[in-house]
């Protein structure tokens, strides 16, 4: 999956997280969060295999957490990939 | 696949509404005790939201968080362009229920009963075991409320949306006012739900601090004999819960009535008497039902909680 | 001879070592401002100056207005205007309008820290470590008298603010502008400190009575023009709450309380603060009301809705020794049953009588808690100093019936640790925890859980809500430290419970 | 089930988060305007809409605006202050700006907030005394100053000239012309803000085109106008209708990334600029360069900075407005002296597209 425009998902309230992409030719990921002393090696991890199950190589991925659990990260990765890349999700494989 | 219990054995008094878009809620709202929760892909959720809301409805229905939890998932209506993906995105994710909103007649039942079908055939869900909860908002889906109730065997359960229903009547819908103009509606599904041997939920009470006005409303729906009542903030449940909970008297006498049907059963008597009065099979089954609603309601009977 | 004189046999042998009479003393207080000037001085420098306060020594202040206190970062400038340095800052708590207090330290006007806690951005500054010369020691309120008593902390001078004396130093907290109320913390500081200075708002005739701290104890009074800002004092850790989680919390806290085995005709009771704690007390009235059972006292921090059952006729006395809110505060003086306790006489250690002694049940909060029930409330689980050990090893120490309250889950940092990050409280003081996911009994408290379980309350155990919560938020990182200690943690007894290592950044 | 059915998202801090259009709600502006004002504040003209928090009574507690994708004029009444509302605030321009198909923002407001807005996802660029510019993006300047590099060109000496262009004149090519012939090389910049009288596209076409006829080749290279380099971010004064003679264009931002990003990534050593006769804004932009580029102690290099002479036709020095003004009379051929073949062919082409005369 390609990221082809801007895209957000995600809002900056408490217990969600803002992910925006951008298209590029590298894959950059950023995250700040709000529990990172706590769990910011995790979630930078569920924010690559996300990208990996999404099939994404390349895209600038910036994460702004706010204590969101995993499941609210995935779904606001997947979300802003979705509609960076304009593409519908498969369920299976998400 | 997460095993689904059949409805008669869950409490259903409480199904509180959380928005399918906001993260916080989701994360949440399961502390709260209430019967069902149902996430809400419809109108609490606006249009800009309705992809992320469903990956977000999607990927909680997967997580520890709500495992083991029954959680009932309000699709968008059949007539718009959100009903296929949600539908998808919900079975994909092994919901145990799903809420349609605008349910005219019994064709659109068996319509999302045959989507299952194939849903639960693709992602691998047992076949027939999401259940369905219709919601009926309007004129034709009051009138038609029995042949919907009994439109599948996923039936679970048949509710009815005030405001749509009230303009749909040319009237409106002012939850404070006296409730006239719902009676028949509340009456007519009501009767389809027993009719179906499903359950009944009225209508939601939106102001949130009105807990007077909550209450009167609940001991309406309490005495036509509903089974519960949508929720939209977790602060109604406790006060729905303790008008639906039976009294005291009525559980020591729903104990007295099964024990005096165990021992007829065990001396092989066709007729169960208690107090010089005959009990028949209504009287029993109603007995059941107190005593598992006090189980849930923390009802203190003599000698503790059996 | 004038009248007095030739009366005394001076040879006497019963008169041997006695001094005869030579004549009355001429008299200062003919002269009113000579009565007055004995003590009123005209400004803080004046009354630095006369108070002899030099290099390394201790100067104490009380926290009666929490987030509004204006007196302590006035002092430190005038004392660092006058080159005096290297001072101990012993206040009985530091809150997050003290972080100007970095800038002091790191220009060495003060190098030791006494307090009960700390928040903001001081804490977090110093938490970070690198900036104090020594850590800061860490006291509970009971801790912090027993450690006056014991002389380890003995302040030169004690800064009281108090909103109005009379020119005697007669002081109230419930009289003038600025009320905040009781002045229990100030009181063990009036006691112990060698030279008292009352920082007033306002001078008003004597005498000022009645009167909390009293004029056998002043030494200066100086007038200024604000101390405190009571407006400021229910800021954070004392707002009643609306949030349906904390709500629920509170009824399930008070299920514990009335079915814990102490709810009973002539009970105690304190209720801590913060939102769940708060709202147990409402929740109590209902039931004390249904059940007719009256609460004989409650101590500890009074808030408006504790007066509230007191004025009801449901709670007999209240022993305050410090109020939350201005409820409380005017209640002091309206309510003949709302008294002043000093800290020493609420949980020291070294005091001949303390209430928490007498205490049956006791509602407290957490940060966090441990599998042994160890209940940490001075660092956040990111290694940040942000809370206040305050009454809750005394009170964990005295009470029956120890209940702490606290969500399961904080924006997805867990509540339940392995092992907390900083110990304050012992597990074997604590017998209850109520979150919001369930309700568990320390195994050494058996007798409590029968009687809950006989009460239909549904018990589960601390290790199945940890891993309740590691399911729903994973395994949060242990927070990394350095070896710098920047914190020593005084049990009330003075011994050191724990450390508080600087965060690696 | 449509229409409200009264579904609450619970408000916990008590106030309701809406929207004034600053186009057709005076009343709502004029509250914005009095709360501004009481945090010593002025209400930018430039402003399409502020999100706005009210409490239950409807009175206003917080404002935050968004002009374009610039979200400035924050305020707020002291007892909300805190993150809890700035965030509900922020939320809501962050929706509005992408209904309208802009994600990639731009926060200008006083170094105080600055905190606040990191933790709403923003990070800065740049920081003065009075105010500090940042995006909401932590790759927008970096890959936009990776692609510049790309296009570096050997030299010791290397300039750069940011042109408005609006049109480009001999003036403008007497400045390039000047500037180059003292480099290695040369970058030429050009304002891509869309609010001057000629579109961004056409007065970059005019500017490669007029300066291809001094054969420069590679040694003058021609850079489309970004949001880093005089835009309604980085000098919105430059774009405000303040023509009055301000005491500082408050170009501070847009000078200091220019030192600590752009010239970096072209290895730029000198920067060129025309004296300025006409416009107060510029001359005091000018002022303000020499302290930024030159003297303030930054973490990036100094910069020189040149003040070329105005070239003058008929005893008066060329400028875009005196361009513009000729074309506003329909005088052609004075304008014809003081502008290069192909800005003349295109004014030409405005003023009688069909028939040439």
């Amino acid at each position: 999956m390609r990221i082809e425009v801007d895209a957000v998902a995600g809002t900056l309230e408490s217990s969600d997280a803002l992910v925006r992409v951008s298209p590029a030719e590298e894959l950059r990921i950023e995250v700040t969060s709000t529990v990172e002393a706590q769990f910011g090696a995790e979630i930078r991890r569920t924010v690559a295999e996300q990208l990996d199950r999404l099939g994404v190589t390349e895209g600038l991925i910036s994460v702004q957490d706010k204590g969101a659990l995993d499941f609210v990260i995935r779904a606001r990765v997947q979300g802003a990939v979705l509609r960076g890349a304009q593409a519908r999700p498969d369920w299976r494989k998400l | 696949m997460k095993a689904k219990k059949s409805p008669a054995e869950r409490p259903s008094r409480s199904m509180l509404f959380v928005p399918g878009s906001n993260a916080a809620w989701l994360s949440t709202v399961q502390v709260y005790g209430a019967d069902y929760v149902m996430f809400d892909l419809e109108d609490s959720v606006s249009v800009r939201e309705k992809d992320t809301a469903r990956l977000l409805v999607h990927e909680a229905l997967k997580s520890p968080v709500w495992a083991g939890v029954p959680v009932v998932v309000r699709v968008n209506a059949i007539n718009t362009p959100f009903f296929r993906d949600d539908l998808e995105a919900v079975v994909s994710a092994g919901v145990a229920i799903v809420r349609l909103p605008m349910v005219t007649d019994a064709q659109m039942i068996r319509h999302l009963d045959a989507e299952l079908g194939v849903l639960e055939g693709k992602y691998g869900s047992v076949p027939g075991t999401t259940r369905i909860l219709a919601a009926v908002e309007s004129a034709s889906g009051v009138v038609n409320a029995v042949a919907i109730a009994t439109a599948s065997p996923r039936m679970m359960g048949i509710a009815l949306a005030a405001y749509d229903y009230a303009m749909d009547m040319h009237t409106t819908h002012d939850a404070a006012a006296d409730e006239s103009q719902l009676f028949f509606a509340r009456c007519a599904i009501l009767h389809a739900a027993r009719v179906a041997k499903i359950h009944c939920y009225d209508v939601i009470y939106a102001d949130v601090n009105d807990t007077e006005g909550f209450l009167r409303e609940v001991a309406v729906i309490k005495k036509l004999g509903f089974d519960g009542k949508s929720l939209v903030n977790p602060r109604q449940i406790e006060p729905l819960h303790n008008a639906f909970a039976p009294t005291p008297e009525e559980v020591e006498r729903a104990h007295r009535v099964v024990a005096a049907a165990a021992e007829a059963e065990k001396v092989g008597m066709g007729v169960v008497a208690l107090d010089g009065k005959m009990i028949d099979a209504p009287i029993i089954a109603a007995a059941h039902r107190t005593i598992r609603l006090a189980q849930v309601s923390g009802v203190q009977v003599a000698g503790g909680v059996r | 001879m004038s009248g007095w004189q030739g009366r005394v046999p001076t040879d006497a042998v019963e008169l041997a070592g006695l001094v005869p009479f030579a004549g009355p003393a001429p008299s200062t207080q003919a002269d009113k401002d000579a009565r007055r000037a004995r003590k009123v001085v005209g400004s803080l420098t004046e009354a630095i100056s006369r108070s002899g306060l030099g290099d390394g020594d201790t100067i104490s202040f009380h926290h009666h207005f929490r987030e509004g206190d204006l007196l302590i970062l006035q002092v430190l400038a005038e004392v660092e205007a006058l080159g005096i340095r290297g001072l101990t800052l012993a206040s009985s708590s530091l809150n997050a309008c003290h972080g100007d207090v970095v800038g002091y330290i790191e220009r060495g006007v003060v190098s030791r820290i006494y307090t009960s806690g700390m928040r903001g951005t001081l804490a977090a500054r110093i938490s970070r470590g690198g900036l104090l010369p020594h850590p800061v020691q860490v006291h509970s309120h009971g801790g912090r008298a027993a450690l006056m008593a014991s002389g380890e902390l003995r302040p030169k001078v004690a800064f009281l603010g108090v909103s109005a004396c009379d020119e005697f130093g007669n002081a109230n907290g419930t009289s003038g502008a600025s009320r905040c109320g009781s002045l229990g913390y100030a009181l063990v500081d009036a006691m112990f400190a060698e030279t008292v200075v009352l920082v007033t708002e306002q001078v008003v005739a004597f005498p000022n009575t009645p009167a909390v701290i009293r004029q056998n104890r002043v030494d200066l009074i100086v007038v200024v023009e604000r101390v405190g800002d009571p407006s400021r004092i229910n800021v954070g850790a004392t707002r009643t709450t609306t949030n349906p989680r904390d709500l629920l919390i509170a009824r399930r806290a008070t299920d514990v309380v009335e079915h814990g085995g102490f709810f009973v005709d002539g009970f105690s009771i304190q209720t801590g603060s913060g939102g769940a704690a708060t709202a147990v007390t409402d929740y109590l009235g209902e039931r004390m009301e249904r059940r007719g059972v009256k609460a004989g006292w409650a101590l500890g921090g009074i808030t408006g809705s504790m007066v509230a059952l007191h004025e009801r006729g449901l709670v007999g006395r209240l022993l305050d020794v410090q109020s939350f809110d201005l409820v409380a505060a005017s209640s002091l003086e309206r309510n003949p049953g709302h008294t002043i306790v000093s800290a020493s006489e609420y949980a020291s250690p070294a005091a001949k009588a303390a209430c928490v002694d007498e205490l049956d049940v006791v509602i407290l909060s957490a940060l966090e808690i441990d599998l042994d029930y160890n209940v940490n409330v001075l660092t956040g689980s990111d290694g940040l100093m942000m809370g206040a050990s305050g009454g809750h090893c005394d009170t964990a120490a005295g009470a029956k019936l120890v209940v702490v309250v606290a969500p399961l889950i904080r924006t997805r940092i867990p509540t339940i640790v392995e092992r907390v990050t900083t110990l304050i409280t012992p597990g074997s003081n604590v017998d209850v925890l109520v979150t919001d996911y369930g309700v568990c009994v320390n195994p050494r408290r058996p007798a409590v859980a029968e009687r809950l379980a006989a009460a239909g309350i549904k018990v589960t155990t601390i290790e199945a809500l940890f891993a309740r919560a590691l399911e729903i938020c994973g395994r949060p990182r242990a927070v990394e430290t350095t070896d710098e200690i920047v914190g020593v943690v005084r049990y009330r007894d003075g011994s050191v419970i724990d450390v508080v290592r600087a965060v690696a950044s | 089930m449509s229409g409200a059915d009264g579904l609450e998202t619970a408000v916990e801090d008590g106030c309701a988060i809406g929207l004034v259009d600053a186009a057709r709600d005076a009343r709502g502006l004029e509250q914005v305007r009095g709360l501004l004002k009481a945090s010593g504040l002025g209400l930018d003209a430039d402003v399409e809409l502020f999100a706005t928090a009210r409490d239950a009574s409807g009175r206003l507690l917080a404002c935050l605006g968004l002009a374009g994708d610039v979200v400035k004029c924050a305020a707020s009444a002291p007892e909300v202050r805190g993150e809890g509302v700035t965030a509900r605030l922020m939320q809501r321009i962050l929706d509005e700006a992408s209904d309208r198909g802009r994600t990639h923002l731009f926060a200008f407001t006083r170094p105080g907030n600055r905190a606040i807005l990191e933790g709403l996802g923003f990070h800065a660029l740049a920081v003065t005394d009075d105010a500090v510019l940042l995006e909401n993006t932590p790759f927008g300047l970096s890959s936009y100053v990776a692609g510049l590099a790309r296009l570096r060109r050997p030299g010791r000496r290397i300039g750069g000239v940011v042109l408005n262009a609006n049109p480009f004149t001999l003036g403008h090519r007497y400045l390039v012309e000047r500037a180059a012939s003292e480099c290695d090389a040369l970058h030429v910049f050009v304002v891509g803000e869309d609010a001057s009288a000629f579109d961004a596209a056409t007065r970059l076409r005019l500017v490669r085109e007029g300066i291809a006829g001094l054969d420069l080749g590679e040694q003058v290279v021609v850079h489309p106008g970004s949001r880093y380099i005089v835009s309604r971010a980085t000098f919105p004064n430059y774009f405000l209708a303040r023509e009055d003679a301000r005491a500082s264009a408050a170009a501070g931002l847009d000078l200091q990334l220019f030192r600590t990003a752009i010239a970096p990534a072209l290895g730029i050593t000198d920067r060129f600029v025309g004296t300025e006769p006409l416009s107060p804004v510029t001359a005091a932009y000018n002022a303000e360069m020499r302290w930024w580029l030159a003297e303030a102690p930054l973490d990036a290099p100094p910069i020189a900075v040149h003040e070329v002479a105005r070239l003058e036709v008929d005893g008066e020095a060329v400028s875009a407005s005196r361009v513009r003004q000729g074309l506003a009379s329909g005088d052609l051929d004075a304008v014809a002296r003081l502008v290069p073949g192909p800005t003349l062919a295109h004014l030409r082409s405005l003023v009688s597209p069909g028939h040439r005369r």
